[in-house]
């Protein structure tokens, strides 16, 4: 079927914020992979333990490039604190909602992040037990179809 | 500047069938099966349309069964055969790997029910061999449906030599049409077809209208049962001015097909040549034996949808095989059964072009997709990794 | 004087129907599976036409499934109540004598598969008894499937009370709407109807296109397999414009179902009245408990044929259930399950009014038909032999 | 389907020749019953092995009544001899044609003249064998419907 995409979607779809690269980041994180159809890099300049820069790189259909676009958005500027704790959900609240058949970008783009922020702690030789956990959860992220009943 | 370039998903009404079609709802009410004057107004008109389709068809208007769409001729063809055949202990059936769903599911669901299947293989350009299907061939093969041309890289299949290997072979064979219609010379006794599926909407007819072709001789069974509609074999009061529009439709297709393959396949051959300069881009399907109006490609470290939708931002109507545009895991079986890896049938586009297309529309296309191209590759982390190995293309 | 008098059979499309399917034709023309803009317009336009299909029907939007006829519709819901029917061991089906071919030659067909059918009785005045059904339901019962208004008599049958019956006894209930929708008033929450056909054509929407509700939570499988179109429950291109055009005449019959009711009863009241006064008739079908549109009568000693093409001579467009209109041996099984004996059954006569008809031509049909009645009998041997019995009513 | 009569039939069903009774007819004949839908009763009026008058009353179908019409103008007027040999092709092809569901309404018609030729003959006192056994064979008419493989 045609998507339902929201208006937020094909904003940041159009017009993505925060594309790149960032040579020398303090994190980088990579998921998702091409045989699915979806891969997302994210990159993390850090400070002072506030996001200073961050920008991602997509392959990925409309809503994997507004999700990015709409993560790097909402975690530019915050705590690494903050940015621990961006669910999925509030990547999709913001846009507007996205097509069920779609979540599973929105669940990308956390992870993406939660990936180059681990990258980030690894680098600074601090092990959060919790992060890494919850990455080797999501790993099995699911590209379900819909069913209905 | 806006480009429809999507007519192998759907086309436009043609003048004539708009007017055709626009008429007949006014005037052509009457139910075919009654018997007043408003009743033999509609039975004429779809006597009428019945023989225009046959004529063109090369077959005899008592072969001609309207169904509701394409696919419902695709169901009821493979689903009468498989049937038929099994009550003759015929249980295996013949496919091949890049047909349409509407043949592909039936025929998973016919496997569930006991049918074996074989699906041909087609190579890396799209097309059955022909040793293949004679090699596939056994006593008891009740089926073998070929498509006669591809709907997303529009590669034609050596029908007739089909319907030649298959009538010596004693099996029946049934092509799905649905994109050859109206578009490539057809001629079922020639061509040794048994039956036929085709759909109004691919060829400036409305949507919601098809037809099953069946040879005499076969006996052929109802899908839909009720009425006495199409000599008691499709029940179901007739979609009469939708088959009006379609013969009316089918007609001028067939009538100007030479011309407009002509003006179509150059302006296909140019979007290909065009396209192909794109680095790290391919053709998918074979270059010649291709539908005058499809142009097939994929395009690597990108992503389907994301193309498309760059692509209608610019006013271009085009469409792809890539999973995300179907919500599934998997891009195109059609893409994956020519060898093409995962990732880069992903970033596939299909542009199917027809006789409204104009040259201006064609350069302007050659604008936009390298342009979009680029773009979308310049935030893929996945071309990213590519220009690591290899020189960047758009390097300055 | 020009009369159209068969709105059952089929009606003329309405002035905003024509309206919405011309635009639509043009406009519309995208695919609703593509992407871009044009799939994109198609897509919100077959949404729309859900939503409106859904709130005339007291049903959510995800219950609808828009098939390509009614008949399609009620193969479906026959086949595959049977079918999931069977896998928990139920094969009995209930349904009644005066079902449309649709379904009785559906539910034949699954008797010779195995499945075991038991036809309800309706009696003289063609109304289904709830103790029968009551009685016929058995354990092991998969689905009852009772027509809401019949075709040729008019007659509206129970179809609440049985939907109660049927909830209460958890089994699955269709119903054949096909004559009531738009017609009659159709909730079907609060009549517990699970599964309900229906067609554009008989409510003044094009032909060619229906659809089934069916309610959620029922695990609806395919009937026509292949592309995802319809939740993946029927693939197939949709007919937009013509699911456009069926919803824009849906919403208005419902609007003015009231009115309309009002207006066409009151003619058909007149119709009935004034046919009753001719000698030997009789009217078929419960005088009360009928569709506000549907006039049938019976006339001994003549043939339905001839008195519908003299009608029609005299330009009014009417129909009737005699064999001779069907090319088989038997009058409608309809007239035939009211107890009719086959000589009187053959005398049939429906007329189906709708809010286009107008009082003149009732007086004008009023005018026609016990003439033609008249000269009919007098060349008829039948009434020949009726007049040696009784005393000639003609007999000045 | 909608039969395709052709003009000739439907001049004969909206003004059938010779249809009525003849009071005291030489021979009467009556075939088909109404359960089928068909009933045809032929009245003769013979003089000089010429039929000077013939009627007839027809209950069914516009092709039975036009059958019926157009079976009296073929015969009105021949001797008796003539009136034997008429075939239901030859009224079939008077009147360019029947659908071919309703060829059985020819055969009716020709069966309806015979058998008033019996009863002619009979009464008579003339025993006609020939036409007896073609009568009696031809009882069975067949009403079926075209099946077209
Ligand atoms: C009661 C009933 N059911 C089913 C049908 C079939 O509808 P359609 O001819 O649109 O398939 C009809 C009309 O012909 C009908 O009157
Ligand atoms: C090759 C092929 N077969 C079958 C179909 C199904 O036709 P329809 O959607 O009209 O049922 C299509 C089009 O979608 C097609 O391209």
């Amino acid at each position: 079927m045609a998507m339902d995409y929201s208006e937020k979607v094909m904003e940041h779809f159009a017009h993505p914020h925060n594309v790149g690269v960032i040579e020398d980041a303090d994190g980088v994180g990579e998921v998702g992979n091409a045989k699915c159809g979806d891969i997302m890099k994210m990159y993390l300049k850090i400070r002072d333990g506030i996001i200073e820069d961050v920008k991602f790189q997509t392959f990925g259909c409309a809503s994997a490039i507004a999700t990015s676009s709409m993560a790097t958005d909402l975690i530019m500027g915050k705590p690494v604190e903050d940015a621990l704790k961006l669910t999925n959900q509030a990547v999709v609240e913001a846009l507007d909602g996205l097509p069920a058949v779609k979540v599973h970008c929105s669940v990308l783009a956390e992870q993406a992040i939660k990936a180059a922020l681990a990258d980030y702690y690894k680098r600074q030789g601090i092990e959060n037990e919790e992060l890494n956990a919850r990455l080797a959860c999501d790993a099995e992220h699911d590209h379900g179809v819909e069913d209905e009943d | 500047m806006f480009v429809y370039a999507d007519n192998a998903a759907t086309t436009a009404l043609s003048p004539t069938a708009l007017r055709t079609m626009t008429a007949a709802l006014q005037d052509v009410y009457g139910n075919p099966s009654s018997l007043h004057r408003m009743g033999r107004v509609a039975a004429a008109a779809l006597k009428g349309a019945r023989e225009t389709m046959a004529k063109y068809l090369g077959a005899k208007p008592e072969e001609i069964y309207f169904t509701g769409c394409g696919t419902e001729a695709d169901n009821w063809a493979l689903r009468f055969a498989a049937y038929a055949g099994a009550k003759e202990g015929k249980k295996h059936l013949i496919s091949s790997a890049i047909e349409h769903h509407a043949v592909l599911h039936t025929l998973a669901a016919l496997e569930k029910e006991g049918f074996e299947v074989t699906l041909l293989p087609v190579y890396e350009n799209g097309i059955v061999h022909l040793e293949d299907l004679e090699a596939a061939i056994r006593p008891d093969t009740a089926l073998v449906s070929i498509m006669y041309a591809n709907n997303e890289i529009g590669t034609i299949q050596p029908v007739a030599e089909i319907g030649k290997l298959c009538r010596e072979k004693g099996v029946l064979f049934h092509t799905d049409a649905v994109q050859a219609a109206g578009h490539l010379p057809i001629d079922v006794a020639a061509q040794n077809i048994d039956m036929l599926s085709l759909s109004g909407h691919k060829f400036h007819a409305p949507k919601g209208v098809g037809l099953l072709y069946c040879r005499k001789g076969i006996r052929l069974r109802p899908f839909i049962e009720g009425g006495a509609q199409e000599r008691g074999k499709r029940a179901g009061t007739e979609a009469l001015p939708s088959i009006m529009a379609m013969a009316a439709a089918f007609a001028e297709s067939c009538e100007n097909m030479k011309a407009n393959a002509e003006h179509v396949s150059r302006l296909r051959d140019k979007l290909i040549e065009g396209l192909e300069k794109i680095p790290f881009s391919r053709l998918t399907g074979d270059r010649e034996k291709r539908l005058p109006g499809i142009v097939s490609f994929c395009f690597e470290g990108i992503e389907g949808e994301s193309l498309l939708l760059r692509l209608d931002m610019a006013g271009i109507c085009a469409s792809s095989g890539s999973a995300c545009t179907s919500g599934s895991l998997d891009p195109s079986h059609v893409l994956l059964a020519l060898g093409l890896p995962h990732e880069i049938a992903h970033g596939s586009l299909r542009l199917s072009l027809c006789e409204y297309n104009t040259e201006e529309e064609v350069d302007y296309i050659l604008e936009q997709v390298p342009q979009v191209v680029r773009t979308l590759r310049e935030m893929s982390p996945v071309w990213g990794h590519m220009m690591e190995k290899y020189p960047n293309p758009y390097a300055d």
